[in-house]
């Protein structure tokens, strides 16, 4: 370690820092903008921020996951849905003023308890390990074997939930 | 790596064999053989419940992942007769002509649904138990909506699947809490590190409303009677016996097994659940004029009852558990099944259509009858039995206050299953429902379940043998 | 002696196929098989009597034979329910009294009654009736006597109520029924006292003077008086009901509503009386371990005899007027005990009652048949619808005279000696107690003249057909009847009954016989003043005293009191209150509860609102306030 | 600066990450109790699962480096959110095609 | 399974007899043989037991059977009887035989109505053989829901809110009963459900302060124990005629035998120290069921405010706690049960004749109806406790021995309880002058005709019944008294 280390480490907090106020702004903007595109739009940043959390975390495959799955396909989903379901440029209407509120202080108040909860309990002995890359083959073999943890019989099982969705989402949403 | 150990896991290898078998079938299949395509797959189950119903030693495969025991048998094997019998009894409504195309989705569906059941049941991790609750939940969504032209089903589907994911995610927040307190997801390694800190209680209540909406329980409940009614009336009943019974089960395997621990810290939650899922339930349910609604917030007051057995902690609670799940399995699917018979062939599910049902229709009527008498507890039908079990389990731990407040409820829902039976059997009406005829495999499955509400109270070997595998902290 | 087995089992089987065959028999034959029943055991108690008075005294003294006695209930280690005979002097002279009248009536309604419907029935009633006394005075123990008690009682309420169509006889045999039944609580109540202290319900234990049996009865009070008093007073409270001692009298002329012989053999001779034969089979009891209850007895006897007398001077029914003098007859017996010792010459009261009642047994059965006699020929029972009758009914005139002046207490007749031996008794017992008796006996005459002379005498009433004498069948009990009024008072009654059952002979007390027989005199010339022709005097005598006059002949209000008193208090302000509250308190409470779940379903149903949001936000708040409750508490 | 310096200095700690994800999370079900559009709920659906990942990831990251569990329920999960997202969307259509409306509002057909 | 059980399996076989009939005759021909054969086998156990016990047999329960059922909760099917059984089980067999009788002619639905009314009998019998807590209660239970159908179908009047009320509310009074069950059960420690093993443990004294009232309570409310009576007489007011019989004549015995056999040999400690707030409320409900019957203008009301009066007693009887007055509380039983389903039975009679069962509108029918009439006089008789019928006898004992104890408390009860006496005779004369006696009123009655042979034979049984019991007590009354004797044991304990 050294100088090199202590700026790296200081330029990743910087960017966590900055990351977390991303996500937490896109986050609020996301349950909030009136137009349900901007919604989704921001929906993206903050999935793309996660994805940026898992890369300082060390997690490039995870990172990659995130992006795949979620920019890739549930992204694509969802606006193929908006544009089916919304006229370009709706504003779509939020709840009524009381219930906002009431939704608002509840979160707030669930914050304020999950957090007070969290921070006074949490485990915070901890040397993290500065993260070396993963490989990929390591993971590879954890997904396919049948030792404790490893994870073969999700990765199977999950098949199967995977194949049911799809069965039943055709079925939902074929015409006929 | 050893794969063979995976063979070990005969009901999930069977289930999945007609799973595949059935959709494979469903796919290639010409339109001359189709016509085949259900009681293939009717006698396919049936041979997968007989062929796996013997329990076996109990074993632990892919490190622990997945955990038998053979009480499981016993309890995968009620569920498969379950839904069985709802199979049976949605013959009729899946050879109407808008549902005969989708025949081969609604088998895959439902047994993919009862696979993540099985897998629930017998996971020994937060993953796969994760993934078995969402393999029991997503599909359900689309069964739910399986009448998609249908207004009330797409509704119902609707408010399943956003209710289902919320509580979804609310559980895994709290499966993440545990992960983050324990260091572990293996049911064996957690067992010893909970040890009752805040976060880890706060961290089990975040996970177990997930599986409290799966029983629903008050206040967890409200998806219920809507998705109750919504959906088509055989899935409503698998919803509300199938799902329900694999989910109490594991409830209890969890807090017993996971949570054993902090019991005094979850046996108060349950106490107050229990309480108020009874009252509320039946307050609600006093008012009812449909009957799917009705049946929904009978079955929520049924599973505050259940939490009796639960809440002890015992083996015999556990088996007093299961033996309940078995005995409200048949009493709740021959409800449904007079009510699918009956819908199916005149649309009426209101209570006043059902005035004066004994004159036209003595023998629904009376299996409708002992079925609600059996749910209310009523002897010689087994429902009494059950009841007892449970509340002496209950009793034996010295809960007689949550005894008696349940006990005093039951008085509510005797006046509720009475009204039933008194549209049926007292009130005049000058046009009741005309002389409906079940067809066969409805019948079948009306007598599976009246024979089962008859003689499996009377027969104790049906509950000692249970009581055998049943297991405690 | 077992044969006294068949005097009671005689009349029970004739009321068994009587009441089975019912209108199945033709009227004669009924009428033939209770009268010949009635007519054997009548025999056979004759011979009972005559057996049991030659045989079966040991030193003078007669000794108690139970010639047969089986349990029938245990309750207690010690208590237990016999069923037997128990034959001494007064149940004997019971059954002579009983058997006697009964068979007169028997005879006397097969042509009174004749053509009625219902025949048989009465028939059956009858025997029923007559079951029930002679078990009554046969009884061993004083459970069995209030089993028998309670018969009687019933089949007084069933020949009250014989015409059920008739609504006041209806109402007149309810009263009866009910009156007596409140009377028998007390009864019961005693029964429970006695027997728990004493630990047995046996008269023979009781009686036997054996002190040991009341030893834990010492020391025991509650509410100052003590245990035994309370006991025995309680028991007499049965007898006073029986025996419509006031204030229970009020059924008993009510009861006349009844068939006439029915008011001769019940109401006149032998039920009434069980209340005086109730406190002479307890008589040691009292006289020893209740001195201050027996007291009273004579006071309520007294007090009864007086009012009851007062009454019948101004009553016009004349079946009212010889109940009301069967009131006034009874307190003579009841204060005859009351002021009785216990042996030899103190005893005399007992004697005295004693006989008396086996005389007005005779003579007042006498008279109500003859009032039936005149009844049956009238169609009526007013006194201002009578009068000359003389001429019509001579028979019936001459007995019913003899009657008058045996209850009046003429010499030679039976009333004269057994009265004359109260009064001396009474004498004996306290002047003021005996001058009172005297002028009670002086009032008995006078009313009794009233009777007799506005009957047969005065002025000669419009019928719508001749009065004619009676049938042989009626006849012949009236005749009967007045031989035994005439003779009875000759037989020496203190050789058979008396106290300690020693033999007494009985001395004329020249003095009181002298007061009495004459104010009984000088009673029957006022009477015969005033009632013999007519006369202004009675009128002008009624506006004199017209206050006491409308009162006696309203009996002194007491039916309104009562009437008061049930309708107004247990009817309206207990009975009606408490279904009020059991309908609209309790039972509402219920129904309350019902309601409330229901009206808590309709309101908190906007709770399932269909919102899906809304649904999470309840999960929400309930995994919150789960999660802070397990938490923080 | 002395301050962003001490801040800064030492590693990112725990607790921001979770700070993070517990706003991401309550961020959703403020959306979920608060939106109107079908669409709009299914996005905070969304944020509340990512919330979750991240926990794990953090968790495993932080505390647990030993194993790679939270990386992999991680993994799953995001696949599992997939899922739930396709079938929700197709119900979500299907909902469209029968009130030709995707707002939650509409869905109260069946309550009390 | 002995030969007891038998009493369990004919009425069995009638349902399946009846089951499979086709037409009335083969209904008539089912429930008649069917009854006959119980009331033969409640004679041959009589028999039995009593050369039993003549042969010196002295264990508390003869014929007994002990089957495992439920392993794990140590439940067995366990039966057995004493003498209280037996009289029990004679009861029920005149009854369920007259019953039949009285529904000869029920209309419509014969079938279903015998198919119920079997089921109740079951219940009824099952109850009374049963040695285990939980077969009890299970019987307990199957004789209460038939009751639901029965009114609510055949019933008259408000038969729906009187059959919802009454089966709410002896539901609620099980619901106590089976908190007290299991209470016992598991505070006890034995190792059985069996009444007389449990008998030989002794409960914590605690336990016993709130298991007592519950048990007590529970089984209280179907006895008509006051404030939890009002059941009764909406209940029977719309009963039909043979329900009414079977219900009032032996179902709300069962509240009192189970009252006898659960609560107080059980926890004989809490009898002694709770039975006064008890008394209290049985000396209410005997005086103020009497008193209520009074200003009653239905018939059937009348009963059921008579039973309540009548069912106190049996109650109050049990709660003196010596032999005595318990064995007067077991006549009680058997004298209501014959006098209260006699009534029943003529009030169903002349109901089905006048089509009114209000006092007021009927009188003279003794004219009319001379077979009815005096039976129902004979009814009354019996009910005010006419000596040489049953309810002397009963009463008697019961004050005889509630007399035993010696404190002012329990000796002004008994006093206070002795003056229903007089008030039961006020209603029934009230009654029996009303409608029976005076002059016909109604045109229409006046072509009224008496009973048929088969409500002959109903009424003649159970006055035959009611006569013997009053005037050959002393067998069944020394059968009953030996067999109150272990409790009496127990409660010396």
């Amino acid at each position: 370690m050294g100088d090199l280390g202590g700026l790296n480490i200081m330029a990743e907090q910087i960017i966590f820092y900055i990351l977390a106020v991303l996500i937490a702004i896109f986050s609020v903007l996301a349950v909030t903008s009136k137009h349900i595109i901007r919604s989704a739009t921001y929906l993206l940043f903050v999935l793309l921020g996660t994805a940026g959390l898992y890369i300082l975390l060390g997690y490039y495959y995870l990172f990659a996951v995130q992006i795949a799955v979620y920019a890739g396909g549930v992204m694509v989903l969802f606006i193929f849905a908006i544009l089916l379901t919304n006229r370009p440029g709706e504003k779509v209407k939020s709840e009524r003023k009381d219930r906002r509120i009431a939704a608002g202080i509840t979160s707030l108040a669930g914050i304020a308890f999950c957090g007070h909860i969290i921070y006074w309990n949490i485990n915070k002995v901890y040397s993290l390990v500065v993260p070396d890359e993963q490989k990929v083959q390591e993971i590879g073999l954890n997904l396919m074997g049948t030792e404790k943890y490893q994870y073969l019989l999700p990765f199977e099982f999950i098949s199967v939930l995977l194949l049911a969705c799809i069965v039943g989402a055709i079925m939902i949403a074929r015409r006929r | 790596m050893d794969y063979s150990s995976f063979l070990q896991m005969t009901e999930e290898f069977s289930l999945l064999a007609v799973m595949v078998i059935l959709l494979v079938y469903d796919i290639f299949a010409g339109e001359k053989s189709h016509r085949y395509f259900q009681p293939v797959a009717l006698i396919l189950f049936a041979a997968h419940t007989l062929l796996t119903c013997i329990p076996r030693e109990a074993f632990n495969i892919a490190g622990g992942m997945f955990q038998y025991v053979p009480m499981q048998t016993y309890v995968k094997t009620i569920l498969n007769i379950g839904t069985l019998i709802v199979l049976l009894q949605a013959h009729k409504f899946l050879n109407d002509d808008s549902n005969y195309i989708k025949r081969g989705e609604f088998y895959f569906l439902t047994l993919s649904t009862l696979l993540g059941m099985y897998f629930m049941i017998s996971s020994g991790n937060f993953l796969m138990f994760f993934i078995g609750l969402e393999t029991a939940s997503i599909p359900m969504a689309t069964l739910v909506a399986f009448d998609k032209y249908n207004k009330k089903s797409a509704e119902a589907g609707a408010k399943y699947i956003l209710s289902a994911v919320f509580a979804s995610s609310i559980s895994l927040f709290g499966i993440s809490l545990i992960y983050g307190t324990t260091g572990t997801l293996y049911f064996n390694d957690i067992a010893t590190l909970f040890t009752g800190t805040p976060l880890q209680l706060m961290a089990f209540v975040f996970f177990a409303v997930g599986l409290f909406f799966k029983i629903s329980l008050v206040p967890f409940h409200l998806w219920t009677p809507d998705v109750y009614e919504g959906a088509q009336t055989n899935i409503t009943s698998y919803l509300s016996v199938i799902s329900k019974g694999a989910a109490v089960f594991v409830l209890f395997t969890l807090l017993v097994k996971v949570f054993g621990n902090i019991i005094s810290d979850w046996q108060p939650i349950l106490y107050g659940l229990a309480v108020v899922s009874i009252t509320v339930a039946n307050v609600f349910a006093i008012r009812q004029q449909n009957l799917k609604r009705f049946l929904a917030f009978s079955s929520i007051s049924q599973a505050g009852y259940i939490l009796l057995a639960i809440i002890s902690g015992t083996a015999l609670g556990m088996a007093s558990l299961v033996y309940f799940v078995l005995v409200y399995m048949f009493s709740n699917l021959a409800a449904f099944g007079v009510l699918s018979v009956i819908e199916q062939k005149t649309g009426k599910v209101q209570m006043t259509d059902y005035n004066g049902l004994y004159q036209t229709n003595p023998k629904l009527s009376f299996v409708m009858m002992i079925a609600l008498f059996s749910l209310a507890g009523i002897p010689p039908f087994a429902g009494f039995f059950s009841k007892f079990f449970i509340f002496s389990a209950a009793a034996q731990q010295g809960f007689y206050v949550l005894v008696f407040i349940a006990l005093l409820n039951t008085i509510i829902s005797l006046y509720y299953y009475l009204l039933v039976i008194k549209a049926m059997f007292l009130n005049a009406n000058e046009n009741p429902i005309e002389k409906v005829t079940s067809d066969f495999p409805a019948k079948i499955s009306l007598v599976i379940c009246t024979i089962g509400i008859m003689i499996v109270g009377i027969i104790s070997t049906f509950y000692n043998q249970i009581a055998v595998f049943s297991f405690s902290m | 002696m077992q044969y006294t087995l068949l005097i009671i089992l005689l009349p029970l089987i004739s009321f068994i196929v009587l009441g089975f065959l019912d209108s199945n028999l033709k009227p004669k034959v009924a009428g033939a098989i209770g009268a010949t029943v009635l007519g054997i055991i009548t025999v056979l108690s004759y011979y009972t009597a005559f057996e049991y008075f030659t045989y079966h005294q040991i030193a003078g003294v007669y000794e108690k034979v139970i010639p047969l006695h089986v349990e029938w209930v245990r309750f207690t280690e010690f208590l237990h329910i016999d069923l037997g005979i128990l034959l001494d002097p007064i149940s004997v002279m019971m059954l002579v009294v009983i058997t006697t009248v009964s068979f007169m009536v028997n005879i006397y309604s097969l042509a009174y009654m004749e053509g009625e419907k219902g025949f048989q029935r009465y028939y059956a009633f009858l025997s029923l009736f007559t079951f029930s006394m002679l078990g009554l005075v046969i009884a061993t123990n004083i459970f069995q006597m209030y089993i028998f008690w309670e018969l009687v009682g019933v089949s007084s309420y069933l020949l009250i109520g014989f015409y059920y169509t008739k609504p006041s006889a209806v109402a007149a045999a309810k009263k009866a029924f009910i009156v007596t039944r409140f009377a028998d609580l007390g009864f019961l109540v005693g029964i429970l006292f006695l027997s728990f202290y004493t630990k047995t319900f046996d008269f023979g234990v009781l009686t036997s003077g054996d002190a040991s049996v009341f030893a834990s009865t010492a020391g025991v009070s509650f509410m100052g008086i003590s245990g035994m008093s309370w006991a025995m007073g309680l028991i007499f409270i049965g007898g006073a009901g029986k025996s419509a001692m006031f204030p229970l009298h009020i059924w008993l002329p009510d009861a006349m509503e009844g068939p006439t012989p029915v008011s001769a053999l019940i109401h006149a001779a032998t039920m009434v009386v069980a209340g005086v034969f109730l406190v002479a089979r307890l008589f040691p009891v009292y006289e020893v371990y209740a001195p201050e209850v027996l007291h009273g007895i004579a006071y309520v006897g007294a007090f009864t005899a007086l009012f009851a007398a007062v009454i019948a001077c101004v009553q016009t029914d004349i079946k009212r007027v010889l109940a009301f003098s069967t009131i006034s007859q009874i307190g003579f017996m009841m204060v005859g005990l009351g002021v009785s010792g216990y042996g030899g010459h103190e005893g005399l009261g007992y004697m005295a009652s004693m006989f008396h009642l086996f005389t007005h047994a005779m003579f007042k059965a006498l008279l109500f048949l003859g009032a039936g006699s005149v009844i049956h020929s009238i169609h009526n029972n007013e006194l201002n619808h009578m009068g000359g009758l003389r001429k019509y009914l001579p028979i019936t005139n001459i007995t019913f005279l003899i009657a008058c002046l045996a209850i009046a207490g003429i010499p030679p007749f039976s009333g004269f000696f057994s009265k004359d031996e109260i009064l001396s008794a009474c004498y004996k017992f306290s002047p003021y107690m005996g001058a009172t008796m005297t002028f009670i006996a002086g009032l008995t005459a006078f009313y009794m003249f009233r009777l007799y002379y506005g009957i047969f005498w005065g002025k000669e009433h419009k019928h719508a057909h001749t009065p004619h004498e009676s049938k042989f069948a009626m006849a012949f009990p009236l005749v009967f009847l007045a031989a035994f009024t005439v003779f009875a008072g000759w037989i020496p009654f203190g050789h058979f009954v008396t106290s300690d059952r020693a033999n007494y002979d009985i001395h004329l007390d020249y003095t009181v016989a002298g007061i009495s027989v004459a104010i009984a005199v000088l009673s029957i010339i006022l009477a015969t003043i005033m009632y013999r022709k007519e006369s202004v005097v009675p009128q002008k005598l009624a506006s004199c005293f017209s206050g006491l006059f409308k009162a006696a002949s309203h009996r002194f209000y007491i039916d309104e009191i009562y009437i008061f008193i049930t309708k107004r208090i247990i009817f309206k302000h207990v009975s009606t209150p408490i279904a009020w509250l059991d309908r609209h308190v309790i039972d509402a409470t219920m129904n309350g509860l019902a309601s409330t779940t229901q009206w808590t379903s309709v309101k908190i149903k906007d709770f399932q609102s269909g919102q899906v949001q809304q649904y999470a936000y309840v999960f929400l708040l309930g995994t919150l306030l789960i999660a802070g409750l397990v938490l923080f508490f | 600066m002395d301050i962003l310096n001490n801040m800064l200095s030492g590693q990112v700690p725990i607790e921001a990450y979770l700070g993070v994800s517990l706003i991401m999370f309550f961020a959703g079900i403020y959306g979920f109790l608060s939106r109107k559009n079908l669409l709009m709920i299914l996005v905070s659906i969304e944020l509340m699962l990512n919330a979750a990942d991240i926990n794990f990831v953090v968790f495993n990251r932080y505390l647990y480096p030993g194993q790679m569990e939270g990386f992999f329920f991680a993994l799953f999960a995001i696949a599992i959110a997939a899922c739930e997202t396709a079938v929700a969307i197709a119900i979500i259509i299907n909902i469209y095609r029968n009130l030709t409306s995707v707002e939650v509002g509409e869905l109260d057909e069946m309550k009390e | 399974m002995n030969f007891l059980s038998l009493f369990v399996l004919v009425p069995a076989l009638m349902m399946m007899g009846l089951f499979v009939s086709r037409n009335r005759k083969q209904i008539q021909f089912v429930t008649a043989t069917g009854a006959t054969l119980l009331m033969i086998l409640s004679g041959v156990i009589t028999f039995m037991y009593l050369t039993e016990r003549a042969v010196g047999n002295v264990a508390e329960m003869l014929f007994t059977a002990d089957t495992v059922w439920y392993a794990p909760f140590n439940i067995h099917y366990s039966v057995g009887i004493d003498g209280i059984s037996v009289a029990m089980l004679l009861l029920t067999s005149i009854i369920v035989f007259t019953g039949v009788f009285a529904s000869w002619k029920i209309d419509p639905l014969p079938k279903e109505f015998f198919l119920w009314y079997c089921l109740l009998s079951i219940g009824v019998y099952g109850f009374f053989i049963s040695t285990d807590l939980f077969t009890m209660f299970l019987y307990y239970e199957v004789a209460l829901i038939p009751m639901y159908l029965l009114i609510g179908v055949w019933g008259s009047g408000r038969k729906e809110y009187g059959a919802m009320k009454l089966t709410l509310i002896l539901m609620g009074g099980s619901a106590l009963l089976l908190v007290g069950i299991l209470g016992i059960y598991y505070q006890s420690g034995a190792t059985s459900m069996n009444l007389y093993e449990i008998a030989k443990t002794t409960i914590p004294i605690q336990a016993q302060y709130y298991l007592f009232p519950l048990t007590f309570i529970g089984f209280g409310v179907l006895g008509a124990l006051f404030p939890f009576h009002t059941w009764s007489p909406d209940g029977h007011a719309s009963a039909p005629t043979a329900v009414s019989m079977l219900h009032a004549g032996v179902l709300m015995k069962l509240g009192g035998y189970g009252a006898f056999r659960v609560a107080i040999y059980l926890m004989p400690q809490a009898a002694h120290e709770l039975a006064w707030i008890f008394l209290i409320l049985t000396g209410i409900s005997v005086v103020y069921g009497a008193f209520s019957a009074i200003v009653q203008t239905d018939l059937k009301y009348i009963n059921a405010y008579s039973s309540v009066s009548h069912c106190g007693l049996v109650l109050f009887a049990i709660l003196m706690l010596n032999q005595t007055a318990m064995t007067g509380a077991i006549l009680q039983m058997l004298s209501h049960g014959l006098m209260t389903a006699l009534f029943f039975a003529l009030i169903g009679m002349i109901y089905g004749r006048t089509h009114t069962r209000l006092i007021t509108e009927m009188s003279g029918l003794m004219k009319v109806l001379p077979f009815l009439g005096v039976s129902y006089v004979i009814a009354g008789l019996a009910s005010l406790g006419l000596p040489s019928l049953s309810g002397f006898v009963a009463e008697m004992t019961i004050f005889v021995g509630a007399f035993q104890e010696t404190d002012t408390f329990h000796r002004v009860l008994t006093i206070v309880a002795c003056t229903s006496i007089v008030i039961t005779a006020v209603y029934i004369l009230r009654v029996v002058g009303k409608i029976l006696f005076g002059v016909i009123q109604d045109e229409h009655h006046k072509h009224l005709t008496d009973a048929t042979w088969f409500e002959r034979i109903s009424v003649v049984t159970l006055i035959a019944a009611i006569f013997v019991l009053g005037s050959a007590p002393f067998w069944i009354s020394n059968m009953i008294g030996e067999s109150v004797l272990p409790v009496i044991t127990q409660l010396a304990k």
